[in-house]
């Protein structure tokens, strides 16, 4: 029971930590792109972020459960019921996510900063880095809240990763098992090991909010 | 774990009272070190079973809902099926038993008298195994079961669409009655406020089968283990551990394969 | 060749005009200083001038180049000129790497001696390492001015860029103004509100009024002989000073 | 099966929309609190924000669970399996949310706006309110994101509110009942109705969010 | 009895001392003028009287009474003044609705007269309903001077409120200030780098240099015979100007 304990938190942070690295990675320049650029669709592009923050997962986890499946267009990859298939499902969840809260950390990130960069000859690429700098507090809140999402999130790694033991099973999941069996005590104390990982990182995020690191 | 050849994956789609009791860890690990394979577990529901075995996602399924697995090989997605084992369904509800149904022989008489006397009743209401043998009950019992659903306003028939662990609880807190599987009952018993009241009708039976995917649905689904499954759920070994396998005290299932030997 | 040459800006918010059909010639190596009453349309037109807005109609060559006033474009001419904005603000950084930015960005290596040298210039040196947002109004300004200039531009552009400085500091930014001209051949476009700053450092002054230039001369023939009306009215304001 | 659905329909919205509509009056006003001034503490109840908006909606209900049910505290209130309890479980998730969000949109506000209004005599309520105002489309952002949190929750609600067929379905939980009935189809018809919603409620915000409202 | 009474105030950041044990006494219906260079620890002296932040040690009386440094508490005395700050700053809301902030704020009912009056006679009545956003930077003063007297404060506290203005609006707003003091009794100090705008508005001057006030006395004669030596090398600085 322990080693599969450890076994369940250490997928839970990989499977949430990989996704929201991604989305990261992928969310953070768009947001700020579309932060700092006026564009038409730009409108559109808000709505649809905003819109996808009420995405449930449930539904995320539905769409990508017929991608995957065998009998669905991505079925020969044979992901479904792999942690890959769940970190693919809460990417899918963090993005909006992050892609919002960085664009509005960016845009009500003074403009006088972007200005300055640009009339000290910053090119596109380092005045994008400079505005980050400048919005960093509400960018690393928006990986947080990402996070904490990820981490959360239970419907969709429940469908496409099948809750399968020493597999695909993780403290949300684990917490579903054992609130349907009736171990509400040990569904509780998952919940705080979910709750302690959600703070470590939190307070790991928070000295690198804290202290400056780009230009 | 060794540094052999990697074991072969299985997929195993059933319902979460075949988890939730215990029985899979009981009887799988004989499986996995007899073909050299690793059996993953999906849970769901038996709706959702069915449909992940259409969709070619699963090898083998073990599920609770006759009707729907013999549709389901007769549409030709499965193999065949056999029975593998059954356990009781009870009507369980609170000490006070409003309706006076402690006793009744006949489930579908104490199904009257609930109806009668305007007693709460939780139903699990989400087309399982469970569900689909309560709306039989209703039905021999004499009523139109759309009929009892349908009425919104209705305050002592509450459908809850929810797992049988859930409904169970939620039957304790408002004193309702339901039906459930004795595996679950014995589970969740010591925490709920409800009583076993009728039990032993023969239509109270729930019979689980089991049935092999069949491989020319999909080519990515592992025929061969299924029907190795599907042959070592119903060998007379794996039978024995079924009828050995007891929680707090009580033998949960009963072994019945109707497999041709 | 002109260093900056604008033909016909204009530019509009709702319905007022704020610039009416301005064409400004600054030739290479002036001092040229545009005055102007508030609100007469000055920052707007630096700003059209350093791309960082487009006009309504018109154009703009830097340096000889046409620019197109988007910002990827212009990056190459961006690079040889710099703007001291009426409201510098300051990175969340030291002092010393809001100077050291501008190198930065261009890839210099040894920015150390350059950056204290710069400092040096505008008195900052012990202020450093302090945060840039922690600075006096005048200490930004002058820690905009090093900035402005430690990477040599060829054009620098300034928007009432000692409004917060007392005589002293006037005087010691003046004179790095001046030398900094002289020793780069630089082209220097300045609007100044103070007409004293006008006299003492431009050869070329400008007088804006209400979206239009009205006269432009030599500095002394501008103050002295003004042959517009409205122009002597304006420079008259001078004697309240 | 119709007026089913316009019943789930209208009580998800009943649901989430009173959750986030209690959070806000709750969050928002803390939240302020907590941007504006500077306090002992401050980075603990950040800290702790932070940490909740990874905390599992399971969780969540099944603390309000143990809470609300018979044998619990507040047994005797007969709120389980009541819109109510849902409301209140969606409330606990989504403040923590809205509270955090809201804090940063007032600290990233320039500390200039609380000056000049405090300058201009303004008192603290005033100066809130003026805060409030011209973090607005931060805080906006903040109850959008809530509500997002809300409709597309399932947990809490499954736990606290039962399912129960004409009583307290929502959206979320009906999705779910029909996934695990294997109708994908039916599920993901209930989502596309789940993200109309949200975005109706997207754009209402977001005109809102573009007109000045208080001073 | 003096309208502002500072009583050793110090402040530092870091190991440095900003402000070093200032005594400061401005007597009920003064204009007075704190003038002293960049840097010198100006900007926060007013932020102190003003209750915008503490000093480290010390005590402020205005009008009598002595101030918490508690935002909530000094609610009454705040209401009886007001600051315009170094960099002041606009309001998301047109111009009119800026200056009627501090009206609103008092419950005042009748405004439009009011704040109408107050940004005619700064000027802008023109631009009224435009957002006080977009106003030019001369122009954000003016809105920030009838906002700060529209609702006539009995002491009044200027941070370099020109720096941004022409001559023509200098006078303008310089004119309004001595006949606000005038109608109103109000106590007035400002703070300039702008030793001639001292010399014409103030009726005593005082010098600060690094964190001290060196010398302080009628204008004229903190002009014409400096006593301490600082003062008299800052006060050169003035000839350049
Ligand atoms: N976005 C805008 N919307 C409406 N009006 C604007 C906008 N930006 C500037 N203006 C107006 O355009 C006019 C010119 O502004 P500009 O900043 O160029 O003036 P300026 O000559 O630099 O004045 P100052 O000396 O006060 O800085 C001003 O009256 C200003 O109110
Ligand atoms: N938060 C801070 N941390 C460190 N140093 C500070 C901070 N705030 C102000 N200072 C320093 O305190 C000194 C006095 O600042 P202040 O703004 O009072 O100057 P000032 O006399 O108003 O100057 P100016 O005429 O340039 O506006 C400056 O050197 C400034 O850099
Ligand atoms: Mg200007
Ligand atoms: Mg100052």
């Amino acid at each position: 029971m322990e080693s599969d304990l450890l076994n369940v938190t250490l997928l839970s942070i990989f499977v949430s930590g990989t996704a929201t690295l991604l989305a990261s990675l992928l969310a953070i320049p768009l947001g700020c792109f579309f932060g700092m650029r006026k564009f038409r669709g730009k409108e559109v592009i808000r709505t649809i972020t905003y819109t996808l923050y009420g995405f449930p997962p449930v539904v995320a986890g539905l769409v990508l459960y017929i991608l995957l499946s065998n009998s669905g267009p991505l079925g020969s990859l044979q992901l479904l019921f792999t942690p890959t298939a769940m970190i693919l499902a809460q990417t899918l969840l963090v993005v909006p996510i992050v892609i919002g809260l960085t664009m509005s950390a960016v845009s009500t990130t003074s403009k006088d900063y972007t200005e300055t960069a640009i009339i000290l000859g910053a090119d596109s690429w380092r005045t994008a880095r400079t505005v980050i700098h400048e919005a960093r507090v509400g960018i690393i809140s928006a990986v947080m809240i990402g996070f904490g999402r990820a981490l959360a999130e239970v419907g969709a790694v429940m469908l496409v990763g099948g809750n399968i033991q020493w597999h695909t099973r993780v403290l949300t999941t684990a917490i579903v098992l054992e609130t349907r069996e009736g171990n509400f005590g040990y569904g509780l104390a998952l919940g705080a090991i979910l709750l302690t990982i959600g703070m470590i990182f939190f307070y790991l995020m928070k000295r690198y909010q804290d202290k400056g690191m780009l230009t | 774990i060794a540094n052999k050849d990697k074991p072969v994956s299985v997929i195993l789609a059933t319902t979460t009272s075949t988890q939730d009791s215990g029985l899979l860890d009981y009887i799988l690990p004989d499986f996995n070190s007899k073909y050299d394979a690793d059996v993953k577990v999906i849970a769901v529901g038996t709706g959702q079973a069915l449909e992940l075995g259409r969709n070619g996602d699963a090898d083998v399924l073990f599920v609770h809902s006759p009707a729907k697995e013999i549709d389901f090989v007769d549409q030709g997605y499965g193999l065949y099926r056999w029975k593998v084992m059954y356990n009781q369904f009870v009507i369980v509800g609170p000490a006070s038993d409003p309706a006076g149904i402690n006793g009744t022989a006949l489930a579908k008489d104490a199904l009257g008298m609930i109806y009668n006397t305007g007693s709460k009743f939780c139903s699990r209401g989400d087309q399982s195994g469970t569900h689909t043998a309560e709306q039989k009950l209703w039905t021999s019992a004499g009523y139109n079961y759309t009929g009892i659903t349908m009425q919104s306003n209705s305050s002592w028939y509450l459908s809850l669409g929810q797992g049988m662990g859930d409904t169970l609880l939620t039957a304790s807190e408002k004193q309702a009655y339901t039906i459930v599987d004795e595996a679950t009952w014995f589970n969740l018993e010591s925490g709920l406020d409800l009583v076993i009241l009728v039990k032993g009708d023969a239509v109270l039976f729930n019979q689980y089968g089991v049935i092999p995917v069949n491989g020319t649905m999909h080519p990515a689904i592992n025929e061969e283990m299924g029907v190795n499954f599907a042959n070592w759920v119903t060998s007379p070994e794996t039978q024995a551990m079924i009828a050995n396998y007891t929680l707090k005290g009580n033998q949960v299932f009963t072994p019945n394969t109707d497999r041709k030997p | 060749m002109n260093a900056i040459q604008a033909k016909g800006i204009s530019k509009s918010y709702r319905e007022r005009k704020v610039l009416k059909e301005i064409d400004l010639e600054v030739e290479e190596g002036d001092i040229f200083a545009i005055i102007g009453p508030s609100g007469a349309g000055k920052t707007t037109l630096l700003r059209i001038l350093c791309s960082l807005q487009p006009p309504d109609s018109g154009t703009v060559a830097i340096l000889g180049r046409q620019i197109s006033f988007k910002a990827t474009e212009d990056l190459q001419l961006r690079r040889r000129m710099s703007f001291i904005s009426q409201k510098p603000i300051a990175f969340r950084n030291s002092v010393r790497e809001n100077v050291a930015y501008s190198l930065k960005v261009r890839g210099v290596e040894d920015r150390k001696e350059m950056v204290d040298n710069a400092l040096q210039h505008v008195g900052l040196l012990d202020l450093a390492d302090n945060l840039g947002m922690t600075l006096s109004g005048g200490e930004l300004q002058r820690m905009a001015f090093a900035r402005a200039t430690v990477y040599n531009p060829e054009v620098l552009i300034l928007d009432e860029f000692t409004a917060h400085l007392d005589p002293y500091n006037i005087k010691m930014l003046e004179d790095a103004l001046i030398s900094y001209q002289k020793e780069n051949g630089a082209t220097i476009l300045t609007v100044t509100h103070n007409m004293f700053q006008a006299k003492r450092i431009a050869r070329t002054t400008a007088v804006m009024l209400d979206g239009q230039i009205v006269e432009q001369n030599d500095t002394a023939t501008i103050f002295n002989n003004p042959t517009d009306e409205r122009t002597g009215q304006f420079v008259k304001g001078e004697m309240i000073f």
